[in-house]
């Protein structure tokens, strides 16, 4: 039981904790918190692999821009507690087993294809920030491109949403 | 040596193509003085930068310069260039462009003062002499070809100028039309030659042809060359207006009458005989070709000018005169005189401009009216425009010492001379005849005998100099233009051949003729010609001033011929029989209503029909609760999940999967 | 040292929840949480495969994963605000124009 | 008994230091907090030319220990309705966020070594290379706290206060991050050591080697929006007292309300060390290495000061501060003519010194910041930040970056 296993299986559960509160939780402030949790608690276990940037960037941007914009709508549109209608039978009934078992047969199919990965131990290689930011602006730097466009059209999206029609 | 223009000879067509541009694009609102300041500068500019050209070229001992600016089209073996290349041929064809161009652009300025759409007709004019100098200038037949469709672009533009009228529409799809059919003809040239020569650049086609396979095909024999000549021919004839696609030239008068004198008389249309010069190394291979081009030559020449006999609309008599004097300059490239079609090219740009123009001043100065049988008794009026008509029409009609006299008997010397030429001269001299009647019966309607039109309502009146200034010039011109073969009556070298020589090779009409000097044969052969050129006028003065009855009691007498010439041989009836009426038929009938409602539209409306039934059968799992539709999604999820990892079946998909992993991923977006 | 499975189990822990909790959810803003629940996941197997196969593409994506999903969630809660706007409820059940 | 704690203490000795360097620096920043508010108080009472508070100790120096008495000691009420866990957890997450931000702020260069062990004055060890990005993450957190305060008091002057708040912070600190990065590229790390010793590169420079010279409109950005992320004047529109009662802890009362207060102080001393590590050259003296008076100028500045507390003292007015401003006045004293005769202890002072002079420079202008400029109206917040904050720090970065990829060599 090395430390970084414990440290593992801690932030582990509290993600796992996390995310079935994000499901049972009836209030969406509730969930919302809870899936911060995880997020954090990911965060943790990046640090722990050591791929600090990445990180960073998951709390930096997720948790303290995306969900607070989810925050910042479910306060705004003062959404209460969830109704629980049922009209969809088919969700009710075969939902949850449904997804019980893709969960399994994803866990399968790693069992049966990532020997490779079993054998090998990660965390060894600490990824510098600049290696990535070389990566990002050398290889990627395309896709890069591409997504600061996304983003532009993803701004111009939500105005159009957002605006009242005069 | 320095050679700055020749360098960048780019810059000649350049010019027109700015001032067209700016024209076009901002003329819109712009005051007519600027508009015409723009357009003449353009064209004037471009005129002197074509001068300084030629200068360098005789400096610099008048040697082929070819330019390959960059390239335009690369593909395997294929290449073409934006490649300009300037030789004898080319200062002539350049200088009568750029000069009579320019003249003509000064003209329009005064004569479309009152007209619409200024900036309009400016920016297509100098839209047409830039195709006009790439054309003239290109270095292989692509570019070319890009000048020739260009020109043909524009002249459809300015003949459909007054596009509200329905007959200038239609003339203007008309010209277009029947330049296709040759165009066409053109292509396959081209594409013939390519696939014999692998290049299509001039230089090295025509080295290339004189030195391999130099075997000239013989008389019936249909190799290479001949059917390549034959089908280039085929696009000159579109373009030159000759038999049979002469038909859109005489409509194409319904534009402006600036227009017509430039691009219908000077430039455009003078573009086949150009082409046919260019290639003659072609058609001096195949017998058969040049006998094609005497005798399509010949027989346009007489044809048009039958039918100017009885035309009453001035410019039309000026079409048909063009197509027939069109006629003779391929007569001279079918009997070999090349230089001598190309001299006639050159004196004919002048007088014929100058024709039309005059002709624009008289409609100018009727107030619109263009049917000569309303004028009569002008000539008092208006001096100047009957001096300078005069002068051209004694130039067109041969008499001696005007430019046409030289260079028309050039042509009917050399058709003489070639071998079994004789008929051909004899139509060309009756021609001739018929040539010195019509345009002096237009002269003498036009300007003499009594004025057959409301003095009152039209208010005849000189033009401005503006208008009158291109006509003087153009006077001189088509006097003094055909001096460089004044020599050659004395025995003298005849300058002009002698200047294409390096191009066409000396001309070949030194043999002994029924034991006559090749002199003495040329003075009498000139005598002869000056003969039948006063006998037309005599004719003419005879008819028309002296007994003006008399064209009526002839046409009475002879109603059939009359009617029929009248009618134009009924050649435009004739093709609306033939082809035009079958090709409705054949596009109404079969294409619209069996193939596109029958057969597409079924097709379309099927597939339609079918998804809807579809559609109806599935629509019912489409509860609209997003649940379910979450549901649905877990479920194709986990199938193809289990497809891709659980069944030994998919192997295969999962090979093909694994080919495009990360890492080749990556290697996709890398740069 | 924690083996990279370890990391790649919790990771389809994570995923499965998420599907679980985007069927179960009638909230339409719970639902595109879980969504980004899913999404997380999935950048926890990314890093993990990165970091034991020591090469960073897979970072690389995470931050691009990160990135389309602060573009996803800016869209999609401003379509979440109209919905709300126009159909005064967040219960996607009650939000069904789309049945026949 | 004592060699087992010994050997106990060797084997966990990373363990212990940091959990007592936790304390200590708990303990200084919550004391700091106390005496700022009591400084803000008299700086703003001076700046309104009124006495402040004096009643409570010899120029009411005891007053913080009255108000922390005041927070432990009232009533508590919880509102009806509010949503319990949230509304709990809210000041906590905020005054928990505030403190951990200071764990990554280095204090000084070198390690004091104490028992054999090296200590360096920060709790996180000095080569953690995401510094500033942990600082990030955390300010990114800390919207939070103040969001879900607002919103779980059910009521409607919080829930708007919250709004604001959030929004607010979220636009800010666009330009917050924008900001540093030219100081990033300069540093050319995120380490904050690093980032201050970047600006030592040319030590006979001093003051003139900071990145303040440079990145002069950086600077005036990240102090800008970081006073906005800590929504003071003239950015306090989260709690802006004449609309919206008190913002966001309206509902907060005694010791809840303390812990907004204090987190609020703990990040105006968050931003102020970073200004001084990333502006002002850190631990930095501004004099060149060459001038070794400057190593006793501490002590020059402790003495005078000690001096003149004393003279104060005798003369005021209460027994109670004839007392005790004498007793502090030669404290103080003391430990300047210590720092004279001990230079090894004058050594690990220097760099403490300058950083905390600095600090307290910009604490100095937080507070009179406060006592000058009125508050901005809500939209003029806004446009301010998107529409002159965020391109001008966007501009600086780009330029910058230009001027560095020019400077380096091919």
């Amino acid at each position: 039981m090395t430390p970084q296993l414990l440290v593992f299986f801690v932030l582990a559960a509290l993600a796992v904790i996390g995310a079935l509160s994000l499901m049972l939780q009836k209030h969406p402030i509730h969930s919302a918190l809870s899936l911060i949790v995880v997020m954090v608690a990911l965060a943790g276990l990046y640090l722990l692999m050591g791929a600090e940037f990445v990180a960073a960037v998951q709390i930096i941007v997720y948790g303290g821009a995306i969900m607070v914009l989810f925050v910042f709508v479910i306060m705004l549109l003062n959404a209460g507690v969830e109704e629980h209608s049922n009209f969809s039978k088919l969700a009710g009934y075969a939902g949850v087993p449904l997804g019980i078992a893709l969960t399994g047969f994803i866990a399968a199919a790693i069992a049966r294809s990532t020997v490779s990965v079993q054998a090998a131990t990660p965390g060894a290689s600490i990824a510098s920030t600049g290696d990535i930011s070389r990566m990002l602006f050398k290889e990627f730097v395309y896709p890069f491109e591409l997504t600061s466009f996304l983003i532009l059209v993803a701004i111009m999206g939500a105005l159009v949403l957002a605006q009242r029609e005069k | 040596m320095q050679t700055p223009i020749l360098d960048c000879l780019w810059i000649i067509p350049l010019l027109p193509l700015l001032g067209g541009a700016i024209n076009g694009l901002f003329g819109k609102n712009w005051p007519n003085k600027m508009v015409n300041t723009v357009a003449v500068g353009s064209t004037g500019l471009s005129f002197l930068v074509a001068l300084e050209a030629v200068r360098e070229f005789f400096a610099q001992g008048q040697q082929l310069v070819r330019k390959e600016y960059f390239d335009w089209i690369l593909a395997g073996d294929f290449r073409v260039g934006f490649d300009l290349q300037m030789d004898q041929l080319t200062v002539v064809m350049l200088l009568v462009v750029t000069g009579v161009g320019w003249l003509i652009h000064i003209y329009s300025a005064g004569y479309m003062a009152h007209e619409g759409g200024y900036y309009r007709f400016f920016s297509y004019l100098n839209l047409f002499m830039f195709f006009m100098l790439i054309l003239v200038l290109a270095a292989n037949y692509v570019l070319l070809f890009v000048g020739w469709e260009g020109v043909g672009l524009s002249s459809y533009l300015l003949i459909g100028f007054y596009f509200l009228k329905k007959s200038a529409s239609d003339a203007g799809k008309k010209a277009f039309i029947v330049n296709r059919i040759g165009d066409f003809g053109f292509m396959l040239g081209m594409f013939l030659l390519f696939r014999t020569f692998h290049t299509l650049d001039f230089d090295a086609l025509f080295k290339a042809v004189a030195t391999q396979n130099a075997t000239t095909e013989v008389w019936g024999q249909f190799g290479i060359f001949t059917v390549a000549c034959l089908l280039l021919f085929m696009g000159a004839c579109g373009k030159s207006a000759q038999l049979p696609l002469y038909i859109w030239l005489p409509d194409a008068m319904e534009g402006p009458t600036p227009v017509s004198a430039l691009i219908h008389a000077a430039t455009m249309v003078t573009a086949g005989v150009y082409v046919v010069a260019r290639s003659h190394i072609l058609f001096t291979h195949s017998e058969t070709a040049m006998v094609v081009v005497a005798i399509v030559g010949c027989a346009t020449a007489f044809f048009a000018a039958t039918i100017g006999l009885v035309q009453t609309d001035i410019k039309r008599v000026l079409a048909y005169s063009t197509v027939s004097q069109l006629g003779y300059m391929f007569l001279a490239c079918g009997v070999g005189a090349f230089s001598a079609g190309i001299f006639h090219l050159m004196t004919h740009a002048f007088f014929k401009a100058l024709l039309f123009l005059a002709a624009g001043s008289v409609i100018h100065a009727m107030g619109g009216e263009q049917d000569m049988r309303k004028m009569g008794g002008l000539s008092k009026k208006i001096k100047w425009t009957f001096g300078t008509m005069l002068t051209a029409t004694m130039a067109i009609a041969g008499i001696p010492f005007f430019a046409g006299f030289f260079s028309k008997d050039a042509i009917l010397l050399s058709a003489f001379t070639s071998p079994g030429g004789h008929p051909l001269y004899a139509i060309g001299l009756l021609t001739a005849l018929l040539t010195a009647f019509y345009m002096f019966r237009l002269i003498f309607l036009t300007f003499h005998g009594q004025p057959r039109y409301d003095e009152h309502k039209v208010h005849v009146h000189e033009s401005p100099w503006t208008m009158l200034g291109p006509l003087v010039i153009l006077a001189v011109l088509s006097v003094i233009g055909g001096w460089f073969a004044l020599p050659a009556f004395f025995q003298g070298p005849d300058y002009f051949a002698n200047f294409l020589a390096p191009i066409f090779g000396g001309e070949q009409h030194a043999e002994l003729v029924g034991g006559m000097s090749p002199h003495f044969l040329e003075l009498t052969l000139a005598g002869v010609a000056v003969a039948s050129a006063l006998i037309g006028l005599g004719v003419a003065y005879w008819f028309y001033v002296k007994t003006p009855s008399k064209p009526e009691q002839l046409a009475k007498s002879l109603k059939p011929i009359y009617t029929t010439l009248l009618n134009k041989y009924y050649v435009d009836e004739l093709y609306a029989a033939i082809i035009v009426k079958p090709l409705v038929w054949i596009s109404q009938q079969v294409l619209w209503q069996a193939v596109d409602v029958a057969v597409i539209d079924g097709t379309v409306n099927g597939v339609a029909d079918t998804l809807t039934g579809v559609g109806d059968g599935v629509r019912h799992t489409q509860s609209g609760n997003t649940r379910s539709y979450a549901v649905w999604v877990v479920v194709g999820a986990i199938v193809v999940i289990a497809v891709i990892f659980f069944w030994p079946g998919a192997k295969p998909v999962i090979g093909a999967f694994q080919g495009l992993h990360l890492q080749t991923l990556m290697e996709k977006v890398r740069p | 040292m924690v083996p990279a499975i370890y990391y790649v189990v919790l990771s389809a822990i994570l995923f499965g929840l998420g599907v679980i909790a985007f069927i179960f959810k009638r909230n339409i803003i719970s639902i595109f949480m879980s969504i980004e629940l899913m999404l997380n996941a999935v950048n926890l197997a990314f890093v993990a495969f990165s970091q034991s196969q020591g090469n960073l593409d897979g970072q690389i994506f995470v931050l691009f994963v990160i990135i389309v999903a602060a573009a996803e969630a800016a869209v999609g809660l401003g379509i979440i605000i109209l919905i709300a706007r126009n159909r005064q409820s967040l219960n996607v059940e009650r939000v069904d124009l789309l049945k026949l | 008994m004592i060699d087992s704690l010994t050997t106990f203490l060797n084997a966990h000795a990373f363990l212990i230091i940091t959990i007592v360097k936790i304390a200590l620096l708990l303990f200084i920043v919550l004391t700091v907090n106390a005496y700022l508010t009591w400084f803000e108080r008299k700086m703003v009472a001076h700046i309104q030319s009124r006495w402040g508070p004096h009643r409570v100790g010899p120029h009411g120096l005891l007053q913080p220990l009255a108000d922390g008495a005041k927070f432990l000691l009232k009533e508590d009420p919880t509102p009806a309705g509010v949503d319990k866990f949230v509304y709990y957890l809210a000041p906590l997450l905020a005054l928990t966020l505030a403190l951990t931000s200071l764990a990554v702020i280095p204090f000084g260069p070198d390690p004091i070594r104490v028992l054999g062990h090296d200590i360096y004055l920060s709790i996180t060890p000095p080569d953690l290379n995401i510094g500033l990005l942990v600082l990030f993450a955390i300010t990114a957190l800390s919207v939070y706290g103040v969001a879900l305060a607002g919103w779980s008091s059910n009521s409607k002057y919080p829930l708007l206060g919250g709004l604001r708040s959030s929004a607010q912070m979220i636009s800010y600190e666009l330009s917050m991050t924008l900001s540093v990065v030219g100081v990033l590229l300069m540093a050319n790390s995120f380490n904050l050591s690093k980032i201050i010793m970047a600006q030592a590169a040319h030590p006979e420079r001093g003051i003139f080697g900071w990145n303040i010279w440079p990145q002069l409109i950086g600077f005036f950005c990240f102090f800008t929006a970081a006073v906005a992320e800590t929504n003071r004047v003239p950015f306090d529109l989260p709690e802006a007292e004449s609309e919206l009662v008190a913002g966001f802890h309206t509902e907060y009362a005694s010791f809840k309300f303390a812990m907004f207060f204090i987190a609020e102080y703990t990040s105006m001393i968050t931003v102020s060390c970073l200004c001084t590590i990333m502006f002002f050259g850190g631990w930095l003296s501004p004099f060149p290495a060459s001038w070794h008076f400057a190593f006793y100028l501490p002590s020059l500045i402790l003495i005078p000061f000690g001096l003149w507390v004393i003279w104060d003292g005798i003369r005021y007015e209460t027994i109670w501060g004839r007392v005790i401003l004498p007793g502090i006045g030669t404290a103080i004293a003391l430990i300047g003519i210590a720092l004279v005769v001990f230079p090894q202890v004058n050594d690990y002072i220097q760099a403490p010194f300058w950083f905390l002079a600095k600090v307290f420079a910009f604490l100095f202008f937080y507070v009179w910041m406060r006592g000058t400029l009125p508050r901005l109206r809500y939209d003029q917040l806004m446009s301010f930040g998107w529409k002159l904050l965020l391109p001008l720090s966007i501009a600086n970065v780009i330029v910058t970056s230009f001027i560095i990829l020019l400077r380096s060599p091919k």
